[in-house]
């Protein structure tokens, strides 16, 4: 299959589901019942399409960097504005990851969504962000790119707001959209630094401009300034530290959206840009970025601990992930990040789907049972769920120890890598650095803990009410999609040996691109070995790079390989006091809950109220957006106009005094200077007294006065 | 003494030139006659009109001459030919709004003195027009000032005017007593009375630059009262207000041409050290400033005209205070002191003639059929009587300096006049007013569209005659507003103004 | 000192003595007759001036036919019944405004005349002046003179129409 | 070109105006009735057939001209001499009927005819005085296409103040309760600036000895002492300001836009449309045609202060519109004036950088204003019509009412959000990336309006389509007698929406016809420019 | 000492003075007449003393004579609009003469 083939299907791979969004907007009321069928199998056509390109590009083409092809958008006569798109590594399997994972939610939906008044238009909305979704992975260039990341932020938008009956569900989308909107702004202005320095914003000349040493106002603070600012539009998406507050509101929209956007594909945007331009980072971007991803993974970590609706916990435990894999890019861990992101896509979609299928058993139980105050989401309403609905506790077992990062499983393959890396990374930098393995082994703790805490409060024991009794497995639309997710959760899809993922295709596949950042800027472990034979692949001219075998890259990748089996013991032994703990608290009870709670009060109401940080945004910056709001607009509605009504009081109080007024029927004039004029006529009419003597005593003033002014 | 034959030999050549003046003063004579012998109402009017054509025809004829006459004491040129067509085509219109006014009809059976009286006030105004002699100037501004008075207390039996015509006659007399006093000091400092020897003299020897100032300044205030000017504009409110609106409309217009003509002249003759009339700009001789002294006298006229206007609610007397502002806008042309000026003084004029008489005329119309002249009855004028309205609306913006009708190609030529002379300051002063004239114009506009919108009230509907005048001058407006090189080109070639030389 | 001179300040004091007489007094009548003496002070620096026509004819004119038109305009406006024939004074603030601008104006013009140089150019005073006036009016003022006649033609008619009662 | 086109797209409004007032109204209730239904016709007939011409136009622009200061390159020209006396005492005066297109006006053509056209359908609404609002509706079209095509100074001058008037009397008879004071307030405004645009007119014409705007604009055609002669005199600053300020009213800009909320609040829907549609633009216009070229020394002075009251017009509008829900009785109206304050903010930067991106950028950004402000105007319009109040409280639901009006809805919000794949996001990205090369910081703090534009945008969707219905139009008739008509957008009205968005939507994705019109004029500007600033 | 032309030009200035004054502080409109003829008769006075000092020309006194006439004709009009206001408002006083006014 040759390149332009594959172009070719990338487009179609692309606009495929636009057909979907346009068939549901217009004919959806004709098609009801049928939209959902129309859409799944459009979507399964699409993941065909994404599996021919993926194969084509990793298997015949594996050494090409990236096939990719460049048109005018429009021009500006001297200027024109290039954009284009292209098939590299990470993005083919992307196609992979989005396009499954979509189909795999539209099943899902059919009987999730079935009966809802508007179901047509939740495929519509569907079908627009896996477009866009697409639209972002085959992007070569920062303007598409933004393009496409703000009509995912609008289909994010739709989508959480579905339900918009619900006023809370219209507002956390509207929360959604403007986080996102603060991230795109930093992204923009990253963009716009880099346009205004290399005049384009293809990413190949962005690079090749930053190789050769230009820098952004030529001061180099500048391009990590760009950095960062692109990594801001990444926050934004991948709701990493001061930006994650949406992410948890978000669960108010259904849970395959939920499932699909907000843990597996749209989150996932972040990284994938992050790990797109992860040339152009320089060491200090590189350090902030990791910095935030450890912060984010460890605060959401502890918020997830106390959560008692079901899907908040999966939200939060989506954050933590994502902390994770910004903060191996950050550290330098480019392969293990992306790989965590692949990883993290199966098992979190299957986390979420499984969530799906318990609430809407739940919901049908509520249904028999005519009860519909109780919340279907609240764990504690659950309990004994692993007798009524064996295969989504079977799925939901492995993912979760997938998650946990238990060997045999990708999520073991993946975090363990990242832990290496981290060690590494923090003994080749030293000092503070430190903090970050640290908070990385104790966020993977956490994670632990909390996922069994989930399974055990949820599913094994008694069921806590009778709605629990009362649920049932569901059909196979939804068992399928679960089964589907866990099994590519094993990790044999990705390398022979389940302890050590560095000899898999993956890694092959996914090689760390040698940054373009001049030398002086960047961490000296990245530098490629000059020593070992030369793998370097040059960003962006399309070298042919040699298969990796096992020489490193660079010293940051032969340190993590020391560090391979301490990492992996540590975290065994982190994750399985994780989960000791919880089955001691949750399923033994031999230490009650409540008085750990009362122990840690503290601690508890901190953790359980999401760190305040809703309440702490509330109270300054968007409480400081609303002052200036409220104030310019009310020192507009009156000062600026009020400079006016001002005056007239103040003139018109005066006017009363000297007379009776003519009837000024326009009375609040429109500016000081009527209102002055006005007040003066009426002076000046008093000297027209009516009386002819007074008015000669002033003609012979005004002769008198004309004479003195000139003589003068 | 003068050879006798030698004399009658000029007298004749001068005669020649006094024809237009001649046919008045014969159509003055044959009205009082008429007025006499006949009995309908009107008979004198027609008999006037006629005798103004003809004075027309032969005014016609004069185009081009430049020449003194009457030993010095006429000048006949170009300029004073343009003052006199306007005077003349005001005093027309006058005539025919006067037979359609039915104040004048309640007042007596027969308007003979009316007309006999517009008569005499016209012969003043052309000759004030071209008189170029102290005492001529004096003798022709008395002959229209007493007309006026008259003229002013014409409806007897209305308190208003015959108070109007009081305050007239005192203030009048008061202000020529001044003038006639500034010329008296200005016969002793000279020692001639025709301004061409003045003029003479002047340049020859350095004269105390107070006592001219002070004899200039007193002359100025008699034509100031004329063309009521602030400080001497007291008596045009009342007077405008209490005498009959054809007789304000005869006032606002053609008395202040004529004024306007003697100002132009006595400063460009007397002060101006200009050889011929080809250089444009005048340079004044003497130690005075007097570009100043006018610019002064304009901004303090614009502003007090526009200022005060703000309150009236009165139409007459908002007319009044407006055609003050208007002498300002005029006056800034004159402070420029050189042809342009000049140029733009007679442009403005002409459609300034225009717009005040067609405003007139409609407030005329409306007051006959409402019985009241405050601003308050023309509330939904719109749509009692579209027409009217319409054109009243094209003469108020046309008032106001906007665009596409006469009053912005006025106002365009007198602000040029003034930047190109760089007087900047008094161009901003100047369009500044002219954004405060837009408020009470379109205060006006306001009542008639904005109020009372598809009112019920009764449509009024005017003769027929009264529509013609009506549109007579209303196209004039908008088409003079958009072609108005015929207008420029008669300006220009009457720029000239005779000195002597 | 010489005729001339004591005949000079007799008239000058003449004219200013009623003139001040005919401003203040109250009683309208003693004004009107004041006015009198006024215009024979008049006459008689005309005199002085070697104006000999100027003077007879301020005589006729001005005493024989202006003042018997203001002495019956006294007559006609005020009451003969009423006792009020003086006539009352203005408003306080206007007297003072009168008073104050009258004496800067005076003030003014006497500094005015005392210190300009005028046109004075040496010349012999003739004796009778009255031929001269009579062919200038008819020579180089003829246009002034016949203009003047239709002013009084035009007062005439006008002041015919404005006295005349409604007929 | 013989056929004269520019005058014929021009002065037919006028032909149109005199037919309507020719139209008698009908004696009885049916002949009036009539008479109505006709004179609504004749004036969508015309203003279709100013559209059609405007098309014309559009197809047989070539491109490859510049024209900003070479005469020659302008098309469509017709070059009539109107007055031209030669007066030997006071200069002679040549004043020029002198009408041409170039790529800054062509897009301006095109825009006025569009929205002129549109516009027409929401009046079919307005039954007061008929034959007067279509007659004045129509003058005000001839002034608007007047000024775009004018080329005289004095022409274009002429057309300036000739749309005053009838825009007084469409507030002021058919607006809102406070239409008088907002009908003078606009009057007095405008004409304040135009006030001294005239002053700096005649400046010109006496030191170039005519108004042709494009002979004022190369530096030779100055008479060497004439007032605005030389480079960089403060004389010519002062000129530079008072024509700035004169348009900067119109734009309008910061500290002169108090007059915009009080016009658009009480301006009948349609005239909202148009004030919004065509009437801000002519401000902005009138700088790139005349201010700037004219001076360019002193645009080169003044350009950091036209950044800043650009930015300064964008964050101030933007949070005004957000402050909205705080402050006054929350007028959905009052908000679209004020986000309009900010998006025209946004071409003031994008003209103060002065690059080929920003001037572009702000020449389609006044175009797609133009565009989306005309449908969210209609938008309210159609709100209004059934309900009579523009009270952002008074609505909420409405998404399942009316189903098709909140898809037009979403594209035009979306759109003034400046979403990507509608015609604003390429607009505003040009602008900010044209200015970020010469005013980075300010860029950045204007790009604060993304976010808040968002925050407003969103409010205001929300309050009105999501969320629970009021009580108050629950049912079919609502308590306080007001029949609510909640059924759907009607035909008459979907003809206004439709186009519309069709523009926005295909802009978005390609916004290359209107784009490739401007580019050649915008470089030619900016050669002009580029010797002055440093 | 010798008569010269300041001393008339004096008395005329106080005359002019004194007219100015007549007509501004009485109330009586005939008494304004009167003070409007002062300031006429003032003017007279400087015509013809200019007129004799200033070369003798004859110019002065017939300007002076033109005066004469001229006051004649206004004194007449003005007595007859007094007449006129005096049957409106039986009685003279300029100052009450105020319908008219702002």
């Amino acid at each position: 299959m040759t390149q332009e083939v594959i172009l070719f299907l990338s487009i179609t791979v692309l606009l495929v589901p636009i057909l979907s969004f346009l068939i549901n907007i217009f004919f959806g009321d004709r098609l009801g019942k049928l939209s959902g069928v129309v859409g799944t199998s459009i979507l399964a056509f699409d993941f065909l399409i994404a599996a021919t390109i993926a194969f084509n590009k990793l298997v015949t083409y594996a050494d090409l960097h990236i096939i990719q092809t460049k048109f005018e958008w429009f021009s500006l006569g001297s200027f024109k504005v290039i954009v284009g798109y292209g098939i590299d590594n990470i993005a083919a399997i992307m196609l992979l990851v989005v396009t499954l994972i979509s189909f795999l939610v539209h099943l899902f939906s059919t009987i999730y969504m079935d009966g809802d008044r508007r179901f047509p238009k939740f495929y519509a909305y569907l079908g627009l962000f896996t477009f866009s979704m697409l639209g972002i992975v085959i992007a070569n260039n920062f303007l598409m790119m933004y393009v496409f990341w703000e009509l995912v932020g609008i289909s994010s938008y739709l989508l959480i707001g579905f339900w918009y009956e619900k006023n809370s569900a219209s507002n956390a989308g509207k929360k959604a959209f403007i986080t996102n909107r603060i991230g795109d702004l930093g992204f923009f202005i990253g963009i716009m630094i880099l346009f205004m320095t290399y005049g384009s914003f293809m990413f190949e000349d962005v690079f090749a401009g930053i190789a050769s040493g230009q820098m952004p106002f030529n001061n180099p603070t500048m391009l990590t300034l760009a950095g960062i600012g692109i990594f801001m539009g990444a926050m934004g998406k991948s709701a990493q530290f001061p930006l994650h507050v949406w992410l948890p509101d978000a669960m108010e929209g259904p849970t395959p959206v939920s499932a699909l956007i907000h843990a597996a594909t749209m989150v996932a945007a972040g990284v994938y840009l992050v790990a797109k331009v992860f040339v152009m980072f320089t060491a200090d971007a590189l350090s902030f970025i990791a910095i935030i991803g450890t912060l984010t993974a460890f605060i959401s970590a502890t918020i997830a601990i106390t959560q008692v609706d079901f899907k908040k916990v999966l939200a939060y435990s989506t954050v933590s992930q994502l902390g994770f894999m910004i903060m191996s890019l950050g550290t330098g861990g480019y392969t293990n990040g992306f790989f965590h992101l692949v990883t993290h896509a199966w098992f979190k979609a299957a986390l979420f789907l499984a969530a799906g299928s318990v609430i809407h058993a739940m919901h049908h139980a509520m249904h028999h049972m005519h009860d519909h105050h109780s919340d279907p989401q609240d764990i504690n309403n659950m309990g004994g769920l692993r007798k009524t609905m064996p295969w989504t506790y079977r799925t939901f077992l492995f993912v979760t120890l997938a998650l946990a990062g238990i060997p045999f499983t990708s999520g073991f393959l993946s975090k363990d890598g990242i832990l290496a890396g981290t060690l590494a990374w923090a003994n080749l930098t030293g000092g503070w650095h430190w903090i970050v393995p640290v908070m990385a082994f104790s966020a993977a703790g956490m994670t632990a803990f909390y996922m069994f805490r989930l399974t055990i409060v949820a599913f094994h024991g008694e069921p806590k009410t009778e709605i629990a009794r009362h649920t049932h497995e569901n059909k196979l639309p939804i068992v399928i999609p679960l089964v589907v997710l866990s099994i590519l959760s094993i990790w044999f899809f990705y390398a022979p040996n389940p302890i050590d993922a560095t000899g898999g295709w993956f890694h092959k596949m996914v090689v760390q691109p040698q940054s373009a950042v001049p030398a002086a800027y960047q961490w000296d472990f990245l530098l490629p070995e000059n020593g070992g034979h030369d793998v370097i692949q040059a960003a962006g001219h399309g070298e042919t790079a040699q298969a990796g075998g096992h020489g490193y890259l660079n010293k940051l990748q032969e340190e993590s390989h020391h560090f391979h089996y301490i990492a992996m013991a540590l975290s065994l032994l982190i994750a399985g006091s994780g989960i000791l703990l919880a089955f001691l608290i949750y399923q033994y009870k031999y230490i009650s809950a409540d008085k750990l709670e009362a122990r840690f009060k503290g601690l508890h109401t901190f953790s359980l109220n999401k760190w305040y940080f809703d309440e702490l945004y509330n109270s300054t910056v968007i409480a400081f957006m609303m002052l200036v709001s409220k104030s310019l607009a009310w020192f507009d509605g009156t000062v600026v106009d009020g400079i006016v009504n001002l005056s007239a009081q103040v003139t018109r109080f005066a006017g009363y005094i000297t007379g009776i007024f003519d009837n000024v029927v326009i009375d609040g004039f429109v500016n000081l200077v009527a209102r002055v004029t006005e007040y003066s006529g009426g002076q000046l009419r008093k000297l027209q007294t009516g009386n002819i003597q007074s008015y000669i005593v002033f003609v012979l003033a005004g002769i008198l006065l004309l004479l003195f002014f000139f003589i003068l | 003494m003068t050879d006798i034959s030698q004399f009658t030999g000029e007298l004749l050549k001068s005669m020649g030139l006094f024809l237009p003046e001649t046919t008045l003063i014969i159509t003055f004579l044959v009205a009082i006659m008429a007025d006499l012998i006949s009995g309908k109402k009107h008979f004198a009017g027609y008999v006037v009109m006629a005798g103004l054509l003809v004075t027309a025809f032969f005014l016609m004829r004069q185009t081009g001459i430049e020449s003194a006459s009457f030993a010095g004491l006429l000048v006949i040129d170009p300029f004073g030919q343009f003052i006199k067509f306007i005077v003349l085509i005001t005093t027309l219109l006058v005539i025919m709004f006067s037979f359609i006014s039915k104040e004048l009809h309640h007042s007596h059976a027969k308007l003979g003195e009316y007309y006999i009286l517009m008569t005499g006030m016209v012969i003043g105004m052309f000759l004030l027009a071209s008189s170029a002699n102290l005492i001529m100037i004096y003798i022709a501004i008395e002959t229209m000032s007493i007309s006026s008075y008259i003229l002013a207390g014409y409806t007897k039996e209305v308190k208003r005017s015959t108070e109007a015509s009081l305050k007239y006659v005192i203030f009048g007399a008061v202000s020529s007593g001044i003038m006639l006093y500034g010329m008296s000091i200005l016969f002793g400092l000279t020692g001639s009375l025709s301004l061409l020897e003045i003029n003479t003299f002047l340049m020859n020897n350095s004269v105390e630059s107070i006592t001219l100032l002070l004899s200039g300044i007193m002359i100025l205030a008699g034509f100031g009262y004329k063309i009521s000017a602030v400080p001497f504009h007291f008596w045009t409110p009342d007077v405008y207000e209490g005498s009959p609106i054809t007789i304000t409309a005869l006032l606002s217009v053609a008395s202040k041409a004529a004024g306007f003509a003697v100002i132009l002249r006595f400063f460009k003759v007397v002060f101006s050290a200009g050889l011929g009339s080809e250089n444009v700009a005048w340079s004044i001789i003497g130690s005075i400033d007097w570009h100043f002294v006018i610019a002064v006298l304009a901004v303090l006229t614009m502003t007090l005209g526009n200022l005060v206007a703000l309150w009236q609610t009165n139409m007459k007397r908002m007319l009044a205070y407006s055609s003050i502002a208007h002498a300002g806008y005029m006056l800034m042309a004159v402070a420029v002191l050189d042809n342009t000026g000049v140029a733009a003084v007679l442009i403005y004029f002409f459609m300034y003639m225009i717009m005040n008489l067609g405003a007139f005329l409609v407030v005329q119309l409306v007051a006959d059929k409402l019985d009241s002249e405050s601003i308050d009855i023309f509330n939904g004028l719109g749509y009692r009587s579209p027409l009217i309205a319409a054109v009243f609306t094209l003469f108020l913006i046309s008032l106001t300096g906007l665009p596409p009708t006469a009053g912005f190609i006025g106002k365009l030529y007198v602000f040029s006049s003034v930047v190109n002379a760089g007087y900047l300051w008094l161009a901003v002063i100047g369009v500044l007013n002219s954004v405060i004239s837009l408020y009470y114009y379109v205060r006006v506009i306001r009542n008639m569209y904005l109020r009372d919108i598809e009112s019920t009230q009764p449509k009024l509907t005017f003769s027929v005659s009264a529509l013609a005048l009506v549109m007579l001058l209303a196209i004039p407006t908008l088409i003079l507003g958009l072609y108005f090189s015929p207008v420029i080109e008669w300006a220009n070639a009457s720029i000239a103004i005779f000195t002597g030389h | 000192m010489d005729l001339i001179t004591i005949a000079f300040y007799f008239f000058a004091a003449l004219t200013l003595g009623f003139g001040a007489v005919v401003v203040l007094s109250k009683n309208i009548m003693h004004a009107a007759f004041s006015l009198l003496f006024t215009f024979f002070g008049v006459a008689g620096l005309y005199v002085l001036l070697h104006a000999d026509f100027l003077a007879i004819t301020q005589i006729m004119i001005y005493i024989g036919g202006i003042l018997v038109l203001i002495i019956f305009g006294v007559m006609l406006t005020t009451r003969i019944t009423g006792v009020d024939v003086k006539s009352g004074k203005v408003g306080i603030f206007q007297l003072t405004g009168a008073i104050v601008l009258t004496l800067s104006i005076a003030l003014l013009l006497l500094f005015v005349y005392t210190n300009t140089h005028w046109y004075q150019p040496e010349s012999i005073p003739m004796e009778s002046t009255a031929e001269l006036i009579g062919t200038t009016l008819l020579t180089r003022y003829l246009l002034a003179f016949e203009a003047a006649s239709i002013l009084l033609l035009v007062a005439i008619v006008g002041a015919a129409f404005i006295a005349r009662k409604k007929h | 070109m013989n056929f004269p086109i520019l005058t014929f797209i021009t002065f037919l409004p006028l032909l149109g105006m005199l037919i309507v007032l020719l139209i008698p109204s009908g004696k009885d209730e049916i002949g009036q009735e009539l008479s109505k239904t006709i004179i609504r016709w004749v004036a969508a007939a015309t203003t279709f057939l100013q559209l059609i011409l405007a098309f014309v136009i559009y197809f047989t622009y070539n491109t490859g001209l510049t024209g900003v200061n070479d005469e020659k390159s302008f098309q469509f020209v017709e070059k009539i001499s109107w007055i031209n006396a030669h007066l030997p005492m006071i200069g002679d005066i040549k004043i020029e009927y002198f009408l041409g297109l170039d790529g800054l006006s062509v897009p301006m053509v095109l825009l006025t005819a569009i929205i002129s056209f549109l516009a027409i359908f929401p009046s079919f609404g307005i039954n007061k005085a008929v034959k007067g609002y279509f007659a004045m509706y129509l003058l005000l079209d001839l002034g608007m296409m007047g000024v775009f095509t004018a080329l005289d100074f004095f022409l274009f001058y002429i057309f300036w103040e000739l749309m005053l008037l009838p825009m007084y009397f469409l507030i002021g008879i058919w607006g809102g309760p406070r239409k008088e004071y907002a009908a003078i307030k606009f009057f007095i405004y405008t004409l304040a600036g135009s006030v001294f645009m005239l002053l700096v007119m005649i400046g010109l014409y006496h030191s170039t000895g005519t108004f042709n705007i494009v002979e004022m604009m190369n530096q030779g055609n100055f008479l060497p002492d004439s007032i605005f002669g030389g480079s960089g005199t403060t004389v010519r600053y002062i000129a530079f300001m008072a024509l700035f300020i004169g348009f900067a009213i119109k734009v309008p800009v910061f500290p002169f836009h108090t007059w915009l909320p009080d016009a658009h609040v009480e301006a009948p829907t349609p005239i909202s449309v148009i004030l919004a549609g065509v009437l801000l633009k002519m401000g902005a216009y009138g700088m790139i045609r005349i201010a700037f070229p004219i001076f360019p020394d002193a645009f080169a002075y003044f350009q950091t202060l036209i950044a800043w009251i650009g930015m300064i017009s964008i964050v101030y509008g933007a949070f005004c519109a957000l402050g909205q829900h705080k402050v006054g009785k929350r007028d959905f109206k009052k908000l679209i004036a004020y986000s309009s304050v900010s998006h025209m903010g946004l071409v003031i930067l994008g003209l103060a950088s002065m690059r080929p991106e920003g001037v572009t950028g702000a020449i389609f950004q006044m175009f797609n204003h133009g565009i989306i402000t005309a449908m969210l105007f209609m938008i309210v319009g159609v709100l209004y019509d059934r309900s009579h109040t523009r009270g952002l409280d008074d609505f909420g639901g409405l998404a399942k009412k009316m189903p098709i009006y909140t898809g037009i809805m979403a594209v035009a919000f979306f759109a003034a959000i400046g979403l990507p794949g509608m015609s604003g996001f390429i607009s505003e990205v040009l602008v900010f990336l044209g200015a970020f090369k010469t005013f980075p910081i300010l860029t950045m703090v204007s790009g604060l309006s993304i976010v808040l534009g968002a925050g407003y945008m969103l409010w205001a969707l929300q309050k009105i389509f999501f969320g629970a219905i009021p009580v108050r139009w629950q049912g079919p008739w609502d308590p306080t007698g007001l029949k609510y008509k909640t059924d759907d957008v009607n035909g008459l009205e979907l003809t206004a929406l439709l186009p519309l968005a069709a523009i926005v939507i295909f802009l978005g994705v390609y916004p290359g016809p209107v784009l490739d019109l401007m580019t050649g004029s915008v470089s030619q500007l900016i050669e002009l420019m580029k010797p002055f600033i440093h | 000492m010798e008569i010269g032309l300041t001393h008339y030009l004096i008395v005329s200035a106080i005359l002019f003075a004194l007219g100015l004054y007549g007509i501004v502080s009485r109330k009586h409109a005939v008494m304004v007449l009167m003070g409007l003829e002062l300031i006429l008769n003032a003017a007279n006075i400087n015509f013809i003393a200019f007129a004799r000092y200033g070369g003798m020309n004859i110019d002065g006194q017939i300007a002076a004579i033109f005066v004469i006439i001229l006051a004649a004709a206004e004194a007449a009009v003005a007595l007859a609009i007094l007449l006129n206001i005096y049957q409106h408002f039986k009685h003279v006083n300029v100052d009450e003469v105020k319908e008219m006014k702002e």
